[in-house]
């Protein structure tokens, strides 16, 4: 079994006759849940027996803090006046006279007994204080441990499912919108190979003023690379995407 | 699915699974990444595996209410905790006897957490605790007002590291018990 | 510092650090948890250690400007999309046109394309196309307003699972007279 807990032992002593500051009431207060823990510490503090509560005792002690803590403009929550109250309540009924021969049956007979409510909740709420203390133990996420974080490597984010055919199919459909709606319009015929070195030729001459023509062209590649990659150059020169120029020894690709 | 060269695939990717999940995953949900050509009981011994190989490491896997996760030991969060700095706050006695009370007396209203207590309940800390997803509204109960019935989430015992509700430590019996020093 | 064990925690501890962080991790971040007690060469040493280890699982150890990150290799990501039913995105008849027309056009600019499709071209699609890494600018065309050049990219290749652009499909040609009817 474990003692009820109470935060700072330093404090927990309220001395009667000596001026206390209300700073050091208002922390004191704060150590405590609430009423019912105010009087789980009172219990707790003389070793009282939570079963068979001195309630008159008790209610003494309690209004003393209670009365302190008001003497000083201290706000109380209302639940700690009310529990003054049914402490009062419990304390009158007890004292109540009882006819003599009954007065052992009367507090026996628990159901009848005023304490027994109170003790329902005191033992209730000890019991709770208990399982927060195991709870409170038990290693949490972001204070005890951390979770395995590491990223996911993501080009991840997978691409729409097209294939080359969808392209062709698509082209088709420009194509023929093309023809029927807009009958002016001329589509050049050109071969796809030219224009993809074309697109090459460009991205060799993006973030530089030239480039010699001879650098253009792969060795390794044969003569047909050759050849288109002369013709797209020829065909980049018309479309005024670049200027040549002679040079001594080479011809110079100017990007425009 | 035999050979030496696939087991070891297999048990890459299985890692690769648990290590990257922001979440617990299940077996079933590992068994879909091989698009159920890899049997069960396989992936359940692979994973018993690598638990013994992390039990080497600073990390531990674990068994949680909806599958499995790895974490850091617990004796590792003072170095973590170092290069962080900012501790995460813990929570108050308030929250925690909130948490508690929810945890071993759900569903429960905000009224009866109040009557337990013996005081008005802060919304702050209910707020709290909404916000770490510890907590959620699982229906009204039939009473006037209709007041909210408040429950536990999966997150809640992922994060303390627990399968289900009956693996918290048994609530005290306090019979004809001396409250003790 | 010196002896197996101590260097053994050292090493569960930096291997806790990677694989929790949420952000890359700096050597000085890591020193930090042993507040500055081991030696900064010495956690550089164990976390080369670390990426040789990771390079027979499924995981790679990376260098990133502010610090090192443990993360899946690229190949792991099929298997995890399976689990988390990662779905392509499906692109709208506008943004396959504009790629279609850009493929086999290149280099062209946005007016080009308008003309084509005898519509205004939606900023939205080339922005998609520019996001997905397929398009960039190669350039600008010599024209009042020097409009930019767009063309297709490397990637587009790839993920169409082609190597060249003469790969794609050849485009019918239609006779000049016959559009001039």
């Amino acid at each position: 079994m474990q003692a009820i807990r109470v935060n700072k032992q330093s404090l927990t002593d309220l001395p009667k006759d000596l001026y206390i500051s209300p700073e050091a009431l208002q922390i004191f207060l704060e150590m405590f849940e609430g009423p019912l823990d105010l009087l789980l510490y009172l219990i707790r503090k003389q070793n009282l027996d939570i079963l068979t509560i001195p309630i008159a005792k008790i209610t003494d002690q309690y209004i003393l803090y209670i009365n302190a803590m008001a003497t000083i403009n201290i706000d109380l929550a209302a639940e700690y006046l009310s529990m003054a109250a049914t402490l009062l309540a419990i304390k009158s009924r007890l004292m109540l006279p009882h006819p003599p021969k009954l007065e052992e049956e009367y507090l026996e007979e628990t159901n009848l007994d005023p304490r027994n409510e109170l003790i329902n909740k005191l033992i209730e709420y000890e019991k709770i204080k208990q399982a927060t203390a195991a709870l409170s133990n038990i290693p949490t996420e972001g204070y005890h441990y951390r979770w395995s974080n590491i990223e996911v490597n993501s080009n991840l984010n997978i691409p729409p499912n097209i294939k080359p055919e969808n392209l062709k199919d698509i082209w088709l459909k420009i194509l023929l919108h093309s023809i029927t709606q807009n009958t002016k319009h001329r589509i050049k015929r050109q071969e796809l190979s030219i224009r993809e070195y074309m697109t090459n030729i460009l991205r060799k001459l993006s973030g530089k003023d030239k480039i010699t023509f001879i650098s253009i062209f792969d060795q390794n590649l044969g003569v047909t690379h050759i050849i288109v990659s002369f013709i797209a150059i020829l065909e980049l020169t018309k479309e005024g995407l670049i200027q040549l120029s002679m040079s001594k020894n080479d011809i110079i690709l100017v990007a425009n | 699915m035999n050979n030496n060269l696939e087991l070891i695939r297999i048990k890459q990717v299985i890692e690769v699974c648990l290590l990257t999940a922001n979440s617990p995953l299940s077996v079933e949900q590992i068994a879909l990444a091989f698009e159920k050509q890899v049997e069960i009981s396989l992936i359940e011994k692979i994973i018993f595996n690598l638990s013994q190989e992390y039990a080497e490491k600073g990390l531990e896997l674990i068994r949680l209410s909806n599958g499995y996760r790895v974490r850091s030991k617990v004796e590792f969060q003072t170095y973590l905790n170092k290069i962080y700095q900012v501790k995460p706050p813990k929570y108050s006695q308030s929250i925690m006897e909130t948490i508690t009370i929810i945890a071993y007396k759900q569903p429960i209203t905000r009224g009866e957490i109040e009557e337990i207590r013996g005081v008005t309940l802060n919304s702050s800390s209910i707020q709290t605790l909404f916000d770490r997803e510890w907590i959620e509204v699982i229906g009204t109960k039939e009473v006037p007002g209709r007041p909210e019935l408040l429950a536990t989430t999966n997150k809640f015992l992922d994060d303390l590291g627990i399968i289900s509700l009956q693996e918290l430590p048994p609530i005290p019996t306090i019979d004809n018990a001396h409250i003790e020093q």
